[in-house]
Order: C-alpha cells, then structure tokens, then sequence
C-alpha cells in the first residue's frame, strides 16, 4: 500500500484542518460540554457547545489526538457553526456511515467531512476521524437543550 | 449400529483407543469434545492473525481485536443479552462466579443477611459463597430438592425472605442431570429485592438460555463444556448492576470519567478484562458457538432424550444398580449417576476404562449433595448430542462386564458372609 | 538479505501480508508470534487427547493431568524454582501481579505501610497496587530511573526503609527496554523485612531467569509473549509465602487438613488453581519452553544486540528521531521508543502499518512514565530473535517514508510558520 | 483391554485383603496419625501407629476407597506389624519405586504387596495402591519417635 495510501489518508485538507486554530481551545459558560475518547489509542477529546434557540451559536474543541482526530474535528466544528441542531443529528449518521463503510450513503451535506470518505480503508484510523463526531451525538442524546 | 451425523466433525471420537478399545465418551459434563472447526480456527489464529488485542494501531492487531469483540456480539444473541456490554469473558464458570461473589456480595451484603443456594450446588457456587459469607457475617441458607431431584419451590417460598439479598442456583445439576426452576426463583428473589444468579454451566451447552426471559441477575458459564477451548468462561450481568460495580482495572481520572459516557457505551464489558486475555480461545469460541446453532438446540434435545431412554430404561432392569434423582429421561439433561451394588465407583469406573468407555467416579465436586445421597462418590456418565446408541451399549457392556466380575471373584469374606 | 534459521517455524511471518507487504512484525513485547510446534500441540491435544484434568478415573484424563502437571516441572526448571509447588498457573501477567496484590498486600499491609514501585511500571504492575494502598491505608512510592533507564540505586536505598513492606518492580522496561536491577533491590527489601516482588513479562523472553540467585518472593510473567499461547500467566512464589496464603477455593475441613500434610506435599500449587484450567494453553506452553531452550538464550540475546546495534545505530544518524531511553543497544532487550519530531505516534504508525511493518503507538499502559518522559505517547518497535535485519530494513524505511510524506506535505500553517 | 486387564489388576489375594477386617479402626493412644489424601478420587485414609523402642508394635488404617488403596493398606499393615522403622523406610521405597514401574527394583521384602508389581499398567490406580504407604512414609518423616 505505502505512498499511495498515505495520499489518499492525509489530504491537503486533512493536513489543513488538522492545524486550523480557530476552533481550539474552550468556550465561555457553554451549554454542553462532552468528553469522547478514543480506547484504540487513549486519546481523548473535549468538545463543548453553546446552543441558543435550537442552534449551534458556538462550538470548540481541544485535546491531543492524531492528526485525523484533529482534522476531524476541526471540519465538524466548522460544518456545525450556526447549524440546527436537528441537521447535525442527520449529518452525524450520514458521516458515521460514510467511515464505515457499511453502506453507501448520502454525503450531500458533509462538505469537507466527505474527504474522510475513503477512511473506511484504513480501519485503525476509523475511529479517529469519529471521534469528535461521536462527541456531539452524545451531547445531542444526553441534553434537553431547551 | 446408529448412525450420527456429527461424530465425524470430532477428530477424537475417530481417532482415539483408550486402553486398546475404541474411545467412548462419557464424560461430557466435565468437558466436552472439540468439532475440527474449532482446532482450526485457533491453529488460523495462531498461523495467520495473531496479534494482541485493544489499542491496535497496526492491521493485524485490528483484526484480532475485530474478532475477538464480534464473539462478544455472538454470545450477547447466543444468550439473548440485551446489549454486548453484558458480556464479560473470563476463565471458567468457577472464575465467574468467584467475580460476583467477590464484587457483588463482598460489597453489598452485611451481617444478618442470607444468601440462598441449593444443596444441588457444584463447589464452584458454594465455596465463593462461603467466603464471603465468612468475611461479611452473612448467612448461607439451603434449598432442598424432591424425588424428581428438582428444587421444592413451596420450601423455597418460606427460605427467600426479606433478608435474603443473593439467590445463587445451579440450573442444571452436574450430578442428577436434573433442571431446576430458575425462573420461578428469579421471580421469588426479585419479590424481595434480591438478586439472581445461575450457575449454567450444565444448561447453555443443552438448551436454549434466554437471560432476558429468565430475568436472571447474573449467569454464568464455560466454553469447555460446549465445544469451545479451554481457558474461556462468561459472565453475564445485566447492565444496571455491572454500572454499580467497581472496575478492577482503569487508568486515570479522565478515563473513569469517559467511560461514565462515550467509552463505556462503547466498551462496557472490556474495563473488566483487566490484561492480555485469551484471544485464540474467545475466538475460536465463536468457532464453536456457530457450530453449536447449526446442530440446533432441537436436534440436541432429541438426542439427549433418546439416549437417556435408551440408557435408563436398561439400566432400569439392573438390581444392582441404582440411579440417583428421577427416573424420567427426560429430567436428565444427559448426565446419569449410578452406584452399582456395594462395589466402590473408583472400581466401577476402572472397569470401564479397561473398556474404553471414559466415565467419571468421585463427588463430582458436590459434596454436599454426595451427603445427602448419603453416599460418599458415585459414577456418572455424562452424554452429549454426538454420542450415539453405539455408546450406550458400550456403555452397558462395561457394566456387565464389571458385575460378572465382581460377582465372579468375590472376596472371600463377602462369599462367607 | 540475512538469514534468520528460525523464521521458518513460524507460518506467520511466511504467509502473512499486511496492507499488501509482507508483514515485518515488529510488535513483541504486546505478543510474540508462535512457531508450528506450539500450534500443532493445541491441535494435537483437542484432536485426540481432549479431557479435563485432575480427580481423573479415565486413562485419557489421567494423561490431559499428567501433560499439564509436566510443564509445572517444565517452569521450575525454566526459572530454577526450588520446588513445582512454586509455580501457580494463571491467565497473564496481569493477574499474577493482581493476585499477589490482593492475597498478599491485603492481608498484610496496614496503615503507614509503604509498597514502593517505580515510575515505569506497566499499569497492570501499577493498579493493583493504588487500590491495595486504597483499601489497607498503606502507601505508595515511586522509584525514579537515572538517563540509561535505569533505577537509581542510591535513591532507592533512601526510599526503601522500616516502612516498606513491599518492593515491586519490572524486570525490563516494557516502553525503554531498559534492565533493572531487581537483585540488588531484592536485597534492599530483605534488609527491612519487605518482599520483592518482580514483573518479569518483557524479561523472561529475552535473558535467563533464576529466581533463587534473583531471590525475589514472587514474580510474574505471561506465556503469550515467550512464544506460548494466550490466557496462560505463570506465578511464583516461595513456598514459605505461598504457604501463608489462604487457598481460594477448597472442599472442607478434611482436606484441608489433609491439604496441610501430604496432599499440599504433593499438590500445593494446585489449591490456588479453582475450576477448570486452560488446559490446552497450558499444555502447549511446554512446547513453547522446549522449543524456546532448543534456540537457547545465548542466541536470543546475540540476535536482540544485532538488532538493537543495527536499529539504534541508524535512528542516531537521523536528526528528526528522539529515542528514549539508553543509547546503548545492550539496554534495549529489543524494544525501541521514539517519536519522529512533531508528528504525532499514531500518524507515525499509520506510515509504517500502510508499508507492512507492525509498530505500537501509544501510552503502552505506562501514562506515568509517559509523564515522566514529558510526552503523550510514543512509537515502539519490539524486536524478537526471529527478527533480521531485513526487518530493520523495513522499520527504516517505514521511517523515510514518513519523514518524507509528512515533510513534503506540510499543512499550510506549518509550512507559513 | 477389558477383562484380562480386571483379572490383573483384581488378584483374589487383593480382594481379599480389602475385606479383611484385622487392621481396621483406631488404635488407643497411637504414637502417631497421619492423614493421606488421593487427589484422584478425594478418598482419604488414615493411618495410626504404635511406636516402642523404633519398632511398629500396633497399626490400624481407617477412611474409605477403593478396593485397590483398602487391599494395599491391609497389606501394608500385616507387613509393617512388629517392623523397625529402618526396615519400614526401604520397604516404603522398594514399593513406591514397583508401583511407579520407573526402574526394575528388589521386590524381595514386599511379600505380599508384590501383588501389586503390574499396577504401573493401570496408572489411574497406582495412587490407590500407594495411598497407605505414602502416609507411613510422611509418618516416618514428621515424627522422632524417640
Ligand atoms: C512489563 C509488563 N508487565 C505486565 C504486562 C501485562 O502482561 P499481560 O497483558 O500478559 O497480563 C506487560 C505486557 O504488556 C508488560 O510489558
Ligand atoms: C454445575 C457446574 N458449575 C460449575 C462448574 C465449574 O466449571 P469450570 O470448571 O469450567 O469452572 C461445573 C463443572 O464441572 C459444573 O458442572
Ligand atoms: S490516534 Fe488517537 S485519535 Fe487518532
Ligand atoms: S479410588 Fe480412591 S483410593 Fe482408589
């Protein structure tokens, strides 16, 4: 596999988002805040939201991680912004199901997420570029936000 | 004679004498014979996929972990678990049932309190109690059984009271083969907000477990003992109260916290299975769990109780011998324990090991229930779906043979006397 | 390129490709992989000498008994135990290490007691040990290492005291590779009355062990990582502690009196050993040592410095790589850590398992000393004596490749930085 | 194997000392007791002594077994009876190294327990036979008996 693989995993926009500043670090007073961790490599990853009406009015992560996990979350925070929180819900199962693999699915509202829809080849990294993904669902599931 | 369509999946039935005769193989219920399936997929693992599990960052490692945790999604619908996190793989039932009995009952019983069992119970669901029935000043209270060698349910009514907090019973008897109201006692302890536990290490390999029906706490079991290798046991516990209980084995704050959320979702069952586990075992279980549903519940139900008629009824018209628990075949889950005359089991049993027919002798590790047969050993013979009417009469001869013998060649003193 | 006489034993490393390459296997001190002798024992077993073992009243479980009590004597000898009621037979590493922890530190520890560990003990020596200290008030306190890796022996001399009651402490670093002095430390303990006790999972594979010249009071070491099979972990212990210790699981008061006089003579080990074993595991252990003797530690150590001059050698000339741990290949026992500039582990190990070559990336349960080392994680390369230099080759390689890829695709900020 | 292999193993002699009653029971006032315990079977036998002057002037074997450990025990008691220990302790080894088929050995002062000289054949049994022997040897080595 070797180089072509490596290019097919690590896009210019992985690479990218991986160093992207501008959604790292914390948020003040955020509505939800939610731990993800990754148990194939220990990483762990913070994500935390301000919600108003329904929406997504803030959105900021932080944590080490590799550079999928980062890049990942990077995309996700900025598909996010000013999104529903109803269109993330189906966002995040159109792109858990893209990295899977499973089937084939929709990946018309993804945007830059859909660079990780080879990523099902590569299944030590699957994980990663869930994890921050994974973080919102469950922020979704265990708040009311109302 | 009798034809069986599963003796030639098992390399040992075809290829083994024992003492020069053919090996028939009546010693089930201490282990049972592995199908080649099962040898292959741990001689595959070993040849081709090897790698340690958990925290893979290689293909390899990934792969095994795969494997290893798609077992876990086996035997959660073997058992018909509600969720994977119910599913923790251990050693042996033994290992099993020490882990409740330390973690569950050290934790929450006190002084005053009682823990039911039967006096039907393997060691194995006995001892643990007796430890921590010692260490926390809790009561041990016992379950009789009837003729039919079954759990009184009247009697256990009045034993499970308000003070009884655990309720931990043997679904099948290791020695009489009989199968024990599980249900009925779940619901009795779950009356008084105990919890309940089965010992089914006798049952899964026999019959279709629904825990979910059952309402059982926790059950546990052994891959040995139906078709899978050695060194793999399961516990089930239902999610509610594996919450409750302390994992032996985390890193870190952080991680305590994930797994409060995201991490134990994913892994609920993994944060006690605490080191490199054994991986070849677990998956070649799931090699034998897939046999195991393609042979079908049905078709072993249907050769046990036609081997047990068979068995009994022969064995029926022997004076010397005598059968503990019922004598309806079909309360014998294939296991018979039998006494023959006055002569000691350990001589019964060398007899039929001359003969190639591997039976055990002892106190089956059921010494309460040996006293109260008021014997100190018995033989048991122990069947499984690919033993046969061949086996049977095998089996008979071998008993003739060590009546004729013994009636033969009689001490003197016995022949004076 | 060089030949290595005994890769042919292992089908793994012949027929395996990953991610397209042939597989360089560089991930032992996770798992070791297994030659075919010790996969045709398993087989050899289930196919035609299947049984459970011990109380055995047929020929076959006589045998299954007999193997697996020869590879007691096998490990005595192995580890040059006094005596084979020395050598309990358990899961793993992690359980020994648990099992001493709570038999022994729960029983005997009290409030003010101090357990000394250092900072680069494996989670599984780590855990065991914070929860014990929980639970009886004892203490713990961390012996720091010097640049070679190594623990430093005057500090120690300062932190073992009156206090200490137990000194517990790997043999070899499972992320430096680096050897302890665990001898000298054992005279330490011994010198205030405290027990030694030793994580040997990373050095029984690579050097011969001798437990009386070592004169440790336990030590613990896993057959997966020494060419055996999974779910197998050995303890030792002197006989003199052992006999301190409660059984867990025995059958009444005769035999335990029994248990002190003849039967603990002749089975003393066997009361820590409740249920059924992994038998088949460990049966096929005694092939792994017999095949393990065959190649002789005098190889293994010669192949491991070959390696490790090799590898080490090569990563020095490139500036981007931090190695941690001695510079000094006679201190790696075949484990190499490092970190390839910024780019973080799992990147790191992604590159080399696209080429084919099996690294870990992580913490290696180790998070102290990862935050001794001031990192999160890093890379590990594991060699084994079945290794050659064409692996080297692989792993180096693997390393341009990534420097490569990650130099000439920079992301856009760090290239403007 | 079958019935050649009982007829081996069961002597009419080992039958016979199974029954026989003459060492069965307790002693008053043994020098010595010694359990011994057959990991085999579970059974346990006991054994008691009367020491005086280094000789064996009582014996007496009590538990359960099989007729194997019960022949062996009897005979074992008739051959001990007004012994030295001395000549005890090379008895004790002379059967132990017979049953166990390991080396040829002297069998000249077993009398009787030479029955026993094929019973490696049936290695199940070979703990039966030496049951007895066993807690006089562990018997031999816990007491002074001076
Ligand atoms: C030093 C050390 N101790 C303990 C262990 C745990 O071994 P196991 O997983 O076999 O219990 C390991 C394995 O990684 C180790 O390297
Ligand atoms: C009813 C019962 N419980 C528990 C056990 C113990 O099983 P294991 O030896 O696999 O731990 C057995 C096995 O004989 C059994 O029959
Ligand atoms: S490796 Fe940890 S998140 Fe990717
Ligand atoms: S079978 Fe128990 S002593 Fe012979």
């Amino acid at each position: 596999m070797g180089l072509e693989g490596l290019n097919q995993l690590y896009r210019q926009v992985v690479l990218d988002a991986a160093v992207d500043q501008r959604y790292r670090g914390q948020l003040l007073n955020p509505t939800a805040v939610q731990l993800a961790h990754n148990p194939n490599c220990g990483d762990v990853l913070e994500l935390q939201i301000k919600v108003s009406d329904r929406h997504i009015t803030a959105i900021a992560f932080q944590g080490q991680g590799c550079t999928i996990s980062q890049a990942s979350a990077s995309i996700l925070a900025d598909l996010a912004l000013h999104q529903s929180l109803e269109s993330m819900q189906t966002r995040i199962s159109q792109f858990q199901k893209m990295i899977t693999g499973k089937e084939s699915v929709e990946i018309d509202q993804l945007g830059d997420a859909s660079v990780f829809s080879k990523i099902s080849q590569f299944p030590t990294r699957v994980k990663c570029a869930g994890l921050a993904w994974d973080a919102l669902e469950q922020m979704l599931k265990n708040n009311q936000f109302d | 004679m009798s034809k069986n369509q599963f003796r030639d999946d098992f390399p040992i039935l075809n290829n083994v004498k024992m003492n020069d005769e053919p090996l028939a193989y009546l010693d089930n219920a201490a282990t049972s014979q592995k199908p080649q399936l099962v040898i292959d997929r741990i001689s595959r693992y070993y040849s081709y996929e090897n790698a340690n599990i958990h925290r893979a960052t290689h293909a390899l490692a990934l792969k095994a972990t795969d494997d290893y945790e798609q077992v876990r999604d086996q035997v959660r619908h073997f058992i018909n678990a509600k969720s994977r996190d119910e599913i923790i793989f251990t050693r042996s039932t033994t290992e099993s049932l020490n882990w409740v009995a330390q973690r569950w009952g050290e934790a929450k019983l006190k002084p005053g309190d009682e823990i039911v069992l039967s006096i039907l119970e393997h060691h194995s669901n006995l001892v643990p109690w007796q430890q921590v029935a010692k260490k926390t000043g809790a009561r041990l209270r016992f379950l009789d059984f009837n003729q039919e060698g079954v759990i009184d349910l009247n009697a256990a009514k009045k034993t499970i009271n308000a003070k009884t907090k655990i309720v931990s019973i043997t679904q099948v008897s290791n020695v009489l083969g009989s199968i024990q109201p599980v249900k009925e006692l779940a619901l009795m302890a779950h009356q008084v907000n105990a919890i309940m536990i089965v010992d089914a290490a006798q049952s899964v390999p026999h019959f279709k477990i629904d825990v979910q029906n059952l309402d059982c706490d926790f059950l546990a079991f052994s891959a040995h003992k139906m078709l899978g290798p050695t060194g793999v046991g399961v516990l089930y516990g239902k999610s509610e109260l594996l919450e409750k209980i302390d994992p032996e084995f985390f890193g870190g704050e952080m991680i305590e916290e994930v797994s409060k959320n995201e991490a134990s979702f994913k892994s609920g069952a993994l944060r006690f299975e605490a080191g490199t586990q054994n991986i070849a075992g677990v998956i070649a279980f799931g090699a034998a769990l897939t046999y195991l549903q393609k042979v079908g519940f049905d078709k072993i139900a249907a050769q046990d109780r036609s081997l047990m008629e068979s068995a009994i009824s022969a064995l029926q018209n022997r004076s010397q011998v005598k059968i503990y628990g019922s004598a309806d075949p079909a309360n014998h889950t294939g296991i018979i324990s039998f006494n023959v005359g006055e002569i000691h089991p350990h001589d019964v049993s060398t007899v039929f090991d001359l003969d190639g027919v591997a039976i055990r002798a002892g106190h089956h590790c059921a010494e309460p229930l040996m006293n109260r047969l008021g014997v100190s050993a018995t033989c048991r013979a122990s069947f499984y779906f690919y033993n046969n009417l061949d086996d049977v009469e095998r089996f008979l001869i071998a008993l003739k043979d060590t009546e004729d013998f013994f009636n033969r060649h009689p001490s003197k003193e016995s022949s004076n006397g």
